[in-house]
């Protein structure tokens, strides 16, 4: 089971639940997983077949351009951060 | 409308004739009417150094000369520093020594800097860094602005 | 991970290569000595004419009416514009690669639509046969203005009551659109344990409040820009810019064409660090040529720079930390408002991921605030935030060392984030140098060095930068004679061509001479992101290894069927296929390529990615400085600078990038800020008064690169363009606090609020 | 920039002429370095720009050591510091001329030019209050001789009517035990506007001040002549206490302006300051001078 790491923003969407243990193989695949048991996190996460542009997936510490289609592993942490990008 | 103003000076070596008007600048004239675009400009008064020239034997920011008090006088620009295909040691040390990064201020500063050498060959790091005081430099921190004029007047003293 | 390019086993930086870690002088440096190198100003084409842009005398106002008709009038000119050009982008977004952004705020940035919310913004512009007509044409638009109260700092902006700058801005409160119209775009949280029962814990709580001044990229360079609207529809421009395909893609979506119609080719560029990502000149000069009919050129003067473009924000910070006696942090809160200047994004999610990362806290909250003021739409500066969350962070951590008596580098230490540890944003940290890079600091002999005399002190400070990945292209053409040429699409503004290539002869085997990179324009190479985010080396450099995997790869096979040997018996090392099936056959790289179209065709290698893996970069500190106590002013005595470079490609490049950082950030900490009047009019435009350092204010920056081999990357190379600029104005100020006994919270440490400090300090009222 | 004309005459009456024909719409180009900032600026027009660098009494550096020394209104900085007759009778000239502006700006910008822009800030200028300087004038109703403390009459205006010239300054020759020297404060090391500056030259008479004189930099709308903090100087004693009152009366002469370079308060305790450290540095130089 990949634990996926709630931000506070959307912890009254999982009754306050922080950390939440998820089955599946794919990012896409846990997001849907998470919308059953807690409706309305896939509107807040997703943007028709992609993440919210504003947003971008941490699978084990790693920001992942893949989004959805991002692997995950049986003992995997999944973050959802702020998508940005530096200047120099 | 006034007259443009025919203008003989002496460029890079070279007797060049043109035609400008008395408001626009030498740097003006020698990016835009004369083609040598090495010559940067980045404030238009006189605070970057970006457009440094040898006028005369001194070293000016052209920004703050009119093109038409070019008249009868001698101006070197950084195409103007080599011979030919022979790099200045100046040119051939900031090279070596990564002395640039975005190069915008490189020719301004290889122009003063070869001023320096040529009236002192072994310039302690102060009058480096007095001398080329107005010419800023945003990418490097000048250490190895500094360290390459120094590298320079050594090549030049062995050359010697 | 699934994407090859992440390889968590590869190399670590003790291993040495023959090209990479080398010192070659770069590709385009011959014509950048000698003045051949084309920047964006040096273009010309047939028929050229000269715009200028007219900007607004207010800093919040509503335009009445815009009366263009004397200019059109004036013989010199050829064509005007004005925000009515440009079609209403309504609630459009465009997705330019660092998030959704709403269209109508970068549109009506470029000319002001409506209202103008600062002094400086874009309102029309004219070209003309000459650079003097054009801007003698501008003095002809009439533009009636009704003036509005300018809100110039966050704290003033987020007040109840607060002079709004949109009539249609609303907070988005922690991830919820709200409607309440104001000037903070948007509040965040990031929050990790429990924050109450960490203070609870500590045996020692601090907590200050900082301001540091809106500052500005300073790059010698003006923003430019030449477009030309062809009679077939097709747009050309070359600019200066650090993104070409940003800008193509901001100018296709503000000028409604398909991308396809619109070629950008970047020209060489005099400096960036982040000013140049934005459009600013570039739609209006395309229009113009719309209308003339003429190749037009818009150069930026110094005053438009400054007052036109994004500096990056000015913030007010609060942080409060709580440590035990033993030294072990437990909690730390941030509250961070940042100045997005007219239009949203100030720099402040950056800052909340950079704040305490140097750091391993268990219980922490951190609260942002996206804030508009009236001053230029603010932009990337070199690490944006950090360098002002990291200026309130180490105060805190400098001080509390100095209150428990221990020594700062020591509790830093104590604390330093390492491999595993969760940053408060989320996400734990793979394989970092913060541990390496504060005991270079501590063994470093400038730490132990004694330093004698009044008035004199030492500081120490480390930062923080995550840096970029993004997506890069790369081709690689094998040449008849074993040489090649690379192609890719990242503006090369510190010597990266060069750098790139190394890492693809590298692979090949090949002497850096027998590279030729360049850097193309929008139709010839794929999608590049931005020169920014320390990226391209990491990012382009990986890009080059793949393509130049590519072609071995296709070589490989060349040669098996040369040999009439199987593919897979075929092995490639230093520049030399080797096949030992049986008998063994060798062909060198400059052997095999002249047979390449005899054996099937020429061979182009290609690759693009958007590689995960990105390492962040630590960077650090030390500084010894003197003051003047009766002038208040701040000499620097000596600077070394540390940094984790992972595995430094060009280490001459890498040394560049630690020196020029430092330089913006001792630029930024003791003189750099915009001074504004009460009417938001920056008093200061000019290089004279906005005073960068010269020559003459810095000593040598002796620097001291870290390699902590970047497991994302083939060779552990981590960006090192940004996390330079974080320390020196916290290092600064630990020093002139060591030196003369005071604290200094606020940017920039000038002789005059050095002064202010020292006069209060001792009790003198005048 | 605005169309203009250009004159490059070469004799004062010529350019007297120029002048006085044109009036206000005419302008002098010596090192430009101000001039062609403020034009291309708007900050001030013309119609016509005469450039007075070929004018032979423009451009000479004269001395005699019983008359003293003229420096031509034209003679950029650079010839002035490198001149051995300046470098050996006027060290408190040379610290001016080789810190206006940088390397390039000396390779133009002339002590005559900084005195006409008559700029607050002029570093020259109190420099040459110091030393005792004037200018001499020409103009369609001929010479005339301006001492330089009153030469400035509010920021950018000088007492020059229409059609006048200056060509010249003269420092009277340097009495013995004598010193001067000219010091500012700016925030960086370089290519920078005094916050505050202090020109000061004493006369020493065995253990005493003689006479002194002090001027201040940009802390009033024109340079600033302190004759008080001299007179109180003159007589007394050279120790910390003489000087420190003199500083003091300095402090108080100022009347400076809150702006980005710096607060009022800042600004006097600088002329506290610099007139104290400007006095130590003439009075050494003073007693190495007989």
């Amino acid at each position: 089971m990949a634990t996926v790491f709630i931000p506070g923003s959307m912890r009254d969407l999982t009754g306050g639940q922080a950390e939440i243990e998820v089955h599946g193989s794919t990012v896409r695949d846990i997001v849907d997983e998470l919308d059953v048991a807690h409706p309305g996190v896939k509107d807040w996460l997703v943007d028709g077949n992609r993440l919210k542009p504003s947003l971008s997936v941490a699978v084990d510490g790693v920001v992942s351009p893949l989004g959805l289609l991002q692997d995950v592993e049986g003992d995997s942490e999944v973050h959802f951060v702020a998508a940005i990008a530096g200047g120099c | 409308m006034p007259r443009k103003v025919q203008v003989q000076t002496k460029l890079n070596g070279e007797q060049v004739e043109f035609l400008c008007e008395p408001r626009q600048s030498l740097l003006e004239v020698l990016r835009d009417e004369l083609g040598l675009t090495g010559t940067k400009e980045g404030c238009n008064d006189g605070n970057c150094g970006a457009c440094t020239v040898m006028f005369d034997g001194r070293i000016v920011t052209s920004c703050l000369v009119l093109a038409v008090e070019a008249e009868g006088k001698e101006i070197t620009t950084v195409e103007g520093i080599a011979a030919g295909n022979e790099l200045h040691p100046i040119q051939q040390c900031f090279l070596e020594g990564a002395a640039l990064q975005c190069g915008v201020c490189t020719p301004g500063i290889l122009v003063a800097a070869k001023a320096l050498l040529d009236q002192d060959s072994n310039p302690s790091e102060e009058k480096i860094r007095f001398w080329l005081a107005n010419n800023l430099c945003r990418c490097t921190g000048y250490d190895k602005i500094v360290r390459s004029v120094q590298a320079a007047a050594e090549k030049m003293q062995e050359a010697r | 991970m699934s994407d090859q390019s992440y390889e968590p086993s590869m190399v670590l930086a003790t291993k040495t290569f023959d090209v990479v870690g080398t010192r070659p002088v770069r590709h385009d440096g011959a014509d950048k000595v000698t003045g051949r190198a084309i920047y964006g100003a040096d273009v010309t084409l047939p028929g050229l004419i000269h715009g200028a842009v007219l900007r607004s005398p207010h800093a919040h106002a509503r335009i009445k009416s815009i009366d263009t008709s004397k200019a059109e009038a004036h013989p010199q000119v050829r064509a005007v514009v004005t925000s009515a050009d440009i079609a209403d982008a309504g609630d459009k977004t465009v997705d330019l690669g660092e998030g959704l952004t709403r269209l109508a705020f970068i549109r009506n940035n470029v000319l002001a639509r409506a209202k103008v919310l600062y002094r400086g913004h874009a309102v029309a512009a004219v070209a003309a046969a000459s650079v003097h007509d054009a801007l003698e044409a501008l003095n002809l638009i009439e533009v009636e203005y009704e003036p509005l109260p300018p809100v110039l700092t966050a704290p003033e902006a987020m007040k109840e009551g607060a002079s709004l700058l949109h009539d249609d801005l609303t907070t988005t409160e922690l991830g919820k659109p709200t409607d309440k119209l104001s000037n903070v775009a948007s509040h965040f949280r990031h929050e990790k344990g429990d924050i109450e029962k960490g203070f609870a814990d500590a045996d020692l709580i601090l907590e200050k409040e900082f301001d540091t001044s809106t500052v500005h990229q300073g790059y010698i360079e003006p923003h430019n820009t030449t477009a030309l609207w062809n009679n077939d529809g097709r747009i050309q421009i070359w600019t200066s810019t650090q993104g070409p395909f940003t800008i193509r893609d901001t100018t296709a979506a503000i000028l409604e064409k398909p991308v396809s119609q619109v070629r950008v080719t970047p020209t060489e560029i005099g400096g960036g660090f982040g000013g140049k990502i934005p459009v600013y000149i570039d739609p209006v000069a395309a229009l113009l040529s719309k209308k003339s009919g003429h190749p037009v050129k818009i150069v930026m003067s110094r005053a438009d720079v400054l007052e036109g473009t994004g500096p990056t924000p000015g913030s007010h910070i609060k942080v409060k930390m709580g440590v035990k006696n033993d030294g072990t942090m437990v909690a730390a809160q941030a509250s961070l408002a940042y100045e997005a200047g007219a239009f949203p994004g100030a720099m402040v999610i950056p800052a909340s991921m950079c704040v305490f990362a140097a750091y391993d806290i268990p219980n922490v909250m951190i609260d942002g605030y996206d804030v508009v003021v009236n001053k230029p739409s603010t932009a990337a500066y070199r690490a944006p935030g950090a360098t002002n969350a990291a200026f309130a962070t180490e105060n805190i951590v400098s001080a509390m060392a100095e209150k428990l008596g221990v020594d700062p580098l020591d509790l830093r230490l104590n604390n330093a984030s390492k491999k595993g540890t969760r940053r408060a944003d989320g996400p734990k940290f793979p394989r970092i140098g913060c541990v390496e890079v504060l005991e270079a600091m501590k063994s470093h002999p400038h730490y132990s060095a004694p330093l004698e005399g009044p008035n004199r002190g030492r500081g120490v400070a480390i930062g923080f930068w995550f840096n970029a990945g993004l997506p890069s292209a790369c081709n690689i053409a094998v040449n008849a004679d074993g040489s090649i040429t690379l192609v890719e699409g990242s503006p090369d503004i510190g010597g990266t061509r060069t750098s790139i290539a190394m890492q693809a002869a590298e692979v090949l085997g090949l002497p850096i001479e027998n590279v030729s990179p360049s850097v193309v324009d929008t139709d010839s190479v794929g999608y590049t992101a931005v020169t920014g985010g320390s990226r391209v080396t990491f990012a382009t450099g990986l890009a080059a290894i793949r393509a130049a995997r590519d072609v071995r790869d296709q070589m490989i096979k060349r040669a098996a069927r040369i040999w009439g040997v199987d593919a897979d018996t075929v092995e490639f090392e230093k520049g030399v296929f080797i096949s030992r099936n049986g008998t063994e056959n060798r062909m060198t790289f400059a052997e095999l390529a002249p047979q390449l179209a005899a054996t099937g065709g020429p061979i182009v290698g290609r690759a693009g990615v958007n590689p995960p893996g990105v390492g962040g970069s630590f960077a650090g500190n030390i500084v010894d400085v003197e003051i003047d106590p009766e002038t208040g002013k701040v000499t620097i005595l000596r600077f070394t600078a540390f940094q984790d470079a992972g595995k430094a490609i060009h280490p001459s490049y890498v040394e560049g990038q630690m020196q020029g950082g430092s330089a913006q950030g001792i630029g930024w900490a003791l003189n750099e800020e915009y001074f504004m009047n009460p009417d938001g009019k920056m008093m200061n435009s000019s290089l004279l008064d906005y005073r960068m350092p010269t020559s003459l204010d810095l000593p040598m920056i002796d620097t001291c690169i870290i390699e902590v081999a970047n497991p994302g990357h083939p060779f552990g190379a981590r960006g090192v363009g940004e996390a330079n600029i974080i320390p020196p104005p916290a290092a600064l100020a630990h020093a002139i606090h060591n030196a003369v006994d005071i604290d200094m919270r606020r940017l920039p440490m000038n002789p005059v609020a050095v002064m202010e400090a020292i006069w209060q300090k001792n009790g003198v009222t005048d | 920039m605005q169309w203009f004309e250009y004159a490059r005459p070469e004799s004062v009456d010529e350019a007297v002429r120029l002048l006085s024909e044109h009036g206000e719409k005419a302008r002098v180009l010596a090192g430009g370095t101000d001039v062609l900032v403020q034009l291309r600026g708007g900050f001030r027009s013309a119609d016509w720009v005469v450039d007075i660098k070929e004018i032979p009494e423009l451009n000479g550096i004269a001395w005699d050591d019983s008359s003293g020394l003229t420096i031509g209104a034209a003679v950029p900085c650079y010839r002035v510091y490198e001149n051995e007759d300046v470098k050996k009778h006027y060290p408190g000239l040379v610290d001016v001329a080789s810190l206006i502006g940088g390397t390039q700006i000396q390779g133009r910008a002339s002590l005559g030019g900084n005195l006409c822009n008559a700029a607050p800030s002029a570093d020259a200028v109190p420099a040459m209050i110091a030393l005792e300087a004037s200018g001499r004038v020409v103009g369609p109703d001929g010479a005339r001789t301006i001492a330089v403390e009153d030469f400035c009459i509010a920021p950018g205006k000088n007492v020059l009517k229409p059609g006048e010239l200056l060509v010249s300054l003269h420092f009277p020759a340097p009495k013995p035990h004598s010193g001067a020297h000219y010091i500012r404060f700016i925030p960086r090391n370089e290519m920078d506007i005094a916050v505050a500056g202090a020109g000061v030259s004493v006369v020493l008479d065995n253990g005493n001040f003689a006479s002194a004189r002090v001027a201040l930099a940009s802390v009033a709308p024109t340079p600033l002549f302190v004759k008080e903090a001299g007179e109180a100087l003159a007589g007394q004693p050279v120790n910390d206490e003489s000087i420190q009152r003199a500083a003091e009366i300095a402090k108080q002469a100022a009347k400076p302006i809150d702006d980005m370079r710096g607060t009022k308060r800042y600004r006097k305790h600088l002329c506290e300051v610099l007139t104290r450290r400007a006095l130590h540095i003439a009075v050494e130089r003073a007693r190495g001078n007989n």
